[in-house]
């Protein structure tokens, strides 16, 4: 999960910005503290050799350099943030090689719905994906804010219920990488954590062969079934049976997921977070 | 001596340039109140704003309810407006007459404020039980949500000033004409002609704007 | 009848919560108890209770928030122990336990510590600093530190009546909205931050009317103290701020109460205006807290390093540059919410301009520095460990406002650990320096230096230990509020953090024990000179302390640093003076207004958390009954006649004299 | 001490305060903005219902006509002056208007944008 291990070209990017704004200001704040420090010490009331000078309190020259210091970084990390903005803006494209991958991703309460629509299958708290192709995520909510995030692989966006972002991301090399929600949901909120299986771009067809052969079928039903709170332990995965169904959720046609039972009139609600224990 | 005064004044500020002028010391009470209520004021039409921001956000997010052209009425909100503007005219007229010390005027200049206020209610009232009824009330769509809350939260500041009219008419009753008096009765005028100027924006930002089919 | 509440509302099933409560209240019992037996309780109502004198409500307001900074201080304890236990397990604090502590811990450190601290501050001193008698509204005064308390009150309350919010300190929606919180947590979160913000709403008018229309005579506004300044600005900044969240929170009451729509999922509700308009107040209410810090640490260094504040016009514009950016950059509080580019990298930029001011002021402290003669009491050490802690905090801060870093630690750990750097090192060491600073003021002695120094170096310590292991294990990929995680590679620095908490703890012991040791030995701690750490600004002209009227006369200010003035002066002149003609002093007389009006205020709040109408009802008449009631009565000033200030005014010339004779002959 | 140096200033005015008038002239100055209000309130609503000028400019002209209005009751209600007498007043209502412009045009436009990149539910029922 270590920010400065990225495992693609956002994550990357990211992390280089973070690495290099930290040392450019790193050129100041380090000489800075040294100073307060250095003149804190020398001009201590009882060192004699240090000179009072109680009339220094203006000085045109120093103002002009106190003021052009900061000023200046701040032009320079403005520039950094500006050009950053715009090249790893989530919704940005990431090439990659061979078709990319549409994801639909649901965060329920309090697990993680991936829809694969192209290859008509889901999987839940489990994200498989092949190496080195641009993934294409699609994300919205079924009840309350999230944050999707995979550390290794960068940026992070919010999904929300009737909205949809977008985010596009790659991962360069296989290997089984972290998930999770960034952004607290309630009582299950660090059960959110999901896998990322990176596979080789050839054992993903295999993949998606073998999980479409599951019984189990995603379809509006059982997927009122699965936003019901609670968390999932297993990793079960599905058959797609609408592949419009993503866009059922997004749009509210399905009605978003209900909250916990009140289990007293007294104004203490009891949740299903009961469950984790 | 000029000499020495001057000298003594760049020793004291070494960072001014020029001439001081000396600040006279602290205000009288009436303009301590005044501007302190002034203060208020600005920070109430902050809160304003965010309603009015919020109204601007969700006005077009009917969920298949009523658009504001198929609800409003203009003719209610003219005579509405027609009522605020005049009660201004006349809590004008009331604060005057306070500070002439003449008790017939003011309370006669009172009253009618109270009168016009309510008769402003009334009318705010009227609309709102008549959208309830039928059936858009607040929670029918997030557009009709901010239109409740907007425009009663300044039929709610209306109701409060209308409360706070009584009291400074009793006040004034009881006990005449008496300096903390004559400064609330500043402030009253001051809030009085604030909902007015509120209600300017709200007339034209949400009625007149929101009409357009 | 009772509208929601039974007897289910009270946690039986939870030990944790019950037993705190069930501690504080017999303490609280056990005090009145003491107060009543002992008679003190008609001094209390009479001196402190029904006060309107701006240095009783300051030291109160201080009281209130170090009360509560226990409270908080708990739960950040119970948090970092959570943390520290909880990998691959559950811990010992179950979710729905945590995530009140989280939201509480948030709310009681932002609202109910750091506010009233930095109110109590600016009340007790800028006045005395200005040269004038009280402020400009002295009974809204006591108002505003009610209502504040009120809310404080409630907060507690819902530790053992109901539940407190289970959202996070900003309870957004759609969580905190009525179908995903049926309890009444979010209620008494957000009832609570209604009556206390309307608290400091009033403190907030009180001190801007105060610095624009009390200054004594000749205090033009280029010679205030740089304190002064920053209260200004930081009250310009509640003004503005407080009624959006005021608005915010109503339109969140409305949508759980009566079904509005403002942020649902369903008929069009935004819940991203949420996130909008309360970060348009929570970003300003950041500056809110740590310019009265600045102002406080301006005071001190200039005064500890014997010098005058280097570079005055340059703060000033500092300051109030920084007010006026602070309202342009909520937005970098929700980059990763999917606005376009554009929008990210102007607010990206707009935030860091910001640092451009407060990175001049701290070079405007280094160079205050050079050339003094600097004396280390507690004041200074909280100040030089502020500069150091705050300019990482400032590092790191300006690093989560470049949108692409952001989009790596936005709500992580790393998050957690910069605002916490920010505060801590900030506002919390800023509060602690003014305290240590002006008690002496305040109460006639000074605090024990041995404990204060140590009370600093544990909190300095602590505070590393704590927060820096957060960078650490916010860069490893964690983010806020886990009630328990399976990361192997996070667990070390969690456990490192929790013992960071234990010598952080202990600096507060010691915070304690310096007040202990320093009350008990009062006596060889006493002031007698009213100017302990020869100061500069005209608070420390009266007396410590300061009698009801603050001066006998209104000070007339010749220049910058009015009282090292008037000191240098005295000097040149050899003592010579006048005697004075006494004249007769108006105060404004005390009044039962603000502590009646906020025992309706809790009743009301209480009864509107519950569903009780009927008392809401009653508790609003009340309310308006208490105003009409204050309006009605026909005295509102006493008189102190001029023999009194005279025989008090002269005791204080003598003592003073003394003083200026023996800095005269060194 | 010498006049050269130490200028004294005279305290501001309160808000909502008048220099000495007679009542007279005071009565008038309510006259003239009443008038001036309901002359500009009838043209708004005229311009809100009339299909005399170019439609798409109509929101202009209430909004300009609006601000107008709350001139009008700022100086003849308000009696809020640009004298030097007055200037802590003006000074206030400008950083009032100041945040009411941040908060409204803030808000509006992150909100469009926001809006924009996440097509909310009828926009996408509408490509659908």
């Amino acid at each position: 999960m270590n920010l400065l291990d990225p495992q693609g070209p956002v994550a990357a990017a990211n992390s280089t910005i973070l690495v290099d704004s930290v040392f450019i200001m790193l050129v100041i704040v380090v000489p800075t503290i040294f100073a307060i420090l250095a003149f804190a010490f020398w001009f201590r009331a009882s060192n004699p050799k240090a000179r009072y000078q109680p009339e220094f309190v203006y000085s045109g020259r120093v103002e002009m350099v106190v003021w052009s210091i900061p000023a200046l970084t701040v032009i320079l990390l403005g520039g950094v943030a500006w050009i950053g903005s715009h090249q790893l803006d989530p919704a940005a494209p990431v090439p990659g090689t061979g078709s990319p991958v549409r994801i639909h991703a649901v965060s329920l309460d309090w697990k993680w719905l991936f829809i694969y629509p192209d290859q008509r299958i889901a999987t839940v708290n489990t994200l498989t994906v092949p190496a080195g192709a641009e993934l294409n995520f699609q994300l919205t909510s079924s009840s309350v804010m999230n944050t999707f995030f995979i550390p290794q692989l960068g940026s992070m966006i919010y999904t929300m219920n009737g909205m949809v972002t977008k985010l596009n991301l790659r991962a360069d090399n296989e290997g089984k990488l972290q998930g999770m929600s960034a952004h607290f949901s309630g009582d299950g909120f660090p059960d959110m954590m999901f896998d990322v299986n990176v596979i080789s771009p050839l054992a993903f067809p295999e993949w998606v062969a073998a999980t479409a052969k599951t019984d189990a079928v995603l379809n509006a039903d059982s997927y009122k079934r699965l936003m019901q709170q609670g968390i999932e332990k297993g990793r079960p995965v599905y058959r797609l049976d609408d592949p419009q169904l993503f866009d059922l959720i997004s749009t509210l046609h399905i009605p978003p997921g209900p909250g916990p039972e009140l289990a007293s009139e007294a104004g203490r609600s009891h949740s299903g977070g009961h469950d984790a224990r | 001596m000029a000499m020495t005064a001057t000298a003594d004044h760049v020793h004291a500020d070494p960072h001014h340039i020029g001439r001081v002028i000396e600040h006279p010391g602290p205000a009288p009470k009436r303009i301590v109140t005044a501007y302190g209520f002034w203060i208020f004021l600005l920070s109430d039409i902050v809160m304003f704003s965010c309603f009015f921001a919020a109204y601007a956000v969700l006005s077009g997010q009917t969920a298949g309810g009523p658009r504001g052209s198929e609800i409003f009425e203009q003719r209610n909100v003219a005579i509405e407006t027609v009522c605020l503007l005049l009660s201004s005219f006349t809590c004008g007229m009331a604060s005057i007459a306070a500070d002439v010390r003449n008790r017939f005027w003011f309370y006669l200049g009172m009253a009618v404020t109270c009168v016009l206020g309510l008769i402003f209610l009334a009318i705010e009232f009227r609309e709102f039980a008549d959208l309830v009824a039928r059936g858009y009330g607040p929670s029918r769509s997030a557009f009709l949500t901010a239109f409740f809350s907007l425009v009663g939260c300044h039929g709610l500041h209306v109701s409060a000033g209308i409360l706070w009219l009584l009291t400074m008419m009793a006040q004034v009753f009881a006990k005449g004409f008496r300096a903390d008096i004559l400064r609330r009765m500043m402030c009253f005028a001051l809030f009085w002609h604030a909902l007015d100027i509120i209600w300017v924006a709200v007339f034209s930002v949400v009625y007149l704007l929101g009409s357009a089919p | 009848m009772l509208g929601k509440l039974d007897w289910s509302a009270i946690p039986f099933d939870q030990p944790i919560p019950l037993v705190a409560g069930a501690v504080v209240l017999v303490a609280i019992l056990c005090v009145l108890a003491w107060v009543v037996v002992k008679g003190h309780l008609p001094y209390l109502w009479r001196e402190w209770i029904t006060s309107v004198d701006h240095k009783r409500i300051g030291v109160m307001y201080i009281l209130l928030a170090s009360v509560m900074l226990l409270r908080g201080g708990s739960d950040a304890v119970m948090m970092r122990i959570q943390q520290a236990v909880a990998y691959q397990s559950q811990g010992y604090l179950p979710p729905e336990h945590y995530n009140q502590i989280f939201s509480a811990h948030g709310t009681i450190m932002i609202f109910f510590v750091a506010m009233p601290f930095v109110i109590g501050l600016m009340n007790l001193i800028v006045p005395l600093q200005l040269g004038v008698r009280d402020v400009a509204f002295p009974t809204l005064n006591s108002v505003g530190f009610w209502l504040t308390a009120t809310g404080a009150l409630l907060v507690n309350v819902s530790l053992v009546v109901g539940e407190f919010a289970r959202t996070g300190w900003l309870a957004f929606p759609p969580l905190s909205e009525l179908s995903y919180s049926p309890g009444v947590g979010v209620d008494y979160y957000a009832w609570s931050l209604q009556i206390s913000g309307v608290g400091t709403l009033v403190a907030g008018i009180n001190l801007v009317t105060t610095v624009l229309k009390l200054r004594t005579r000749g205090m033009n506004y280029l010679r205030m103290p740089m304190f002064c300044w920053t209260t200004l600005a930081s009250n310009l900044l509640i003004v503005a701020a407080f009624p959006i969240l005021t608005a915010t929170l109503a339109m969140l009451l409305l949508d759980r109460y009566l079904g509005f729509h403002f942020f649902t999922n369903e008929a069009g509700g935004n819940v991203m205006m949420f996130m909008n308009l309360i970060w348009a107040w929570g970003h300003p209410e950041v500056y809110i807290l740590v310019l009265p810090a600045f102002g406080i640490f301006s005071e001190v260094v200039s005064t500890f390093s014997g010098k005058a504040l280097f570079g005055y016009r340059s703060m000033v514009l500092a300051t109030m540059a920084i007010c006026v950016i602070s309202f342009m950059v909520w937005l970098h509080h929700f980059f990763t919410m999917g606005a376009g580019p554009d929008v990210n990298a102007i607010f990206g930029i707009a935030s860091m301009i910001i640092a451009v001011p407060t990175g001049v002021k701290i070079y405007n402290w280094l160079f205050t520095m050079y050339g003094g003669r600097i004396r280390f009491a507690t004041p200074m050490l909280w100040s030089v460990g502020f500069m150091v802690t705050f300019i990482i905090g400032g590092l790191t801060g300006v690093l989560v406002a470049v949108p692409p870093a952001d989009f790596m630690l936005h709500n992580s750990m790393f998050l957690v650990a910069h605002f916490h750097n920010v505060i801590i090192g900030g506002v919390l060491f800023g509060a602690f320096a003014g305290f240590e600073y002006w008690f002496p003021k305040a109460f006639g002695f000074r605090l024990d230096e041995r404990w204060g120094k140590a009370a600093f170096w544990f909190t300095f310590l602590g505070f590393y230990v704590t927060f820096m292991p957060l960078y650490i294990v916010g860069m490893l990929g964690m983010t806020r509020r886990m009630q328990h995680y399976d990361v192997a590679a996070w667990r070390p620095w969690m456990i490192i953090a929790a013992f960071g908490m234990a010598v952080l703890t202990i600096g507060v012991i010691c915070q304690i024990m310096q007040l202990v040791v320093s009350i008990r030995d009062r006596e060889a701690l006493r002031d007698r000179t009213g100017d302990p750490w020869d100061g500069r600004s005209l608070e420390w002209a009266t007396w410590s302390p300061p009698p009801v009227f603050n001066f006998a006369f209104n000070p007339d200010v010749r220049g910058e640093d009015a009282y090292w003035e008037m000191k240098a002066h005295a000097r040149q002149q050899s003592f010579a003076h006048e005697e004075r003609e006494y004249e007769d002093i108006e105060m404004p007389r005390n009044s039962p207004t603000g502590f009646v009006c906020a025992f309706f205020a809790t009743i009301m709040g209480f009864a509107l958390i519950w569903h009780i109408w009927w008392m809401v009802i009653l508790g609003g008449i009340g309310a308006f009954a208490t105003f009409v009631v204050f309006a009605w009565r026909d005295h509102d000033e006493y008189v102190i006649p001029a023999e009194e200030v005279a025989r008090i005014d002269r005791v204080n010339i003598e003592e003073r004299r003394s003083l200026v004779s023996m800095a005269g002959s060194v | 001490m010498s006049d050269e140096t130490h200028l004294t200033a005279h305290h501001d005015l309160a808000p909502g305060e008048e220099e000495q008038h007679s009542v007279g002239e005071r009565i008038l100055g309510y006259v003239v903005g009443l008038g001036l209000a309901l002359l500009l309130t009838a043209t708004s609503f005229f311009i809100a219902g009339t299909d005399l000028v170019w439609q798409p400019s109509i929101p202009v002209a209430l909004i300009v006509l609006a601000i107008a209005q709350m001139g009008v009751h700022l100086v003849f209600f308000l009696h809020i002056t640009t004298g030097p007498d007055n200037t802590n007043n003006v000074l206030a209502l400008a950083f009032g208007l100041l945040i009411v412009f941040l908060v409204v045009g803030g808000t509006v436009w992150i909100m469009s944008h926001l809006n924009a990149n996440m097509p909310p539910m009828d926009q996408i029922m509408r490509m659908q």
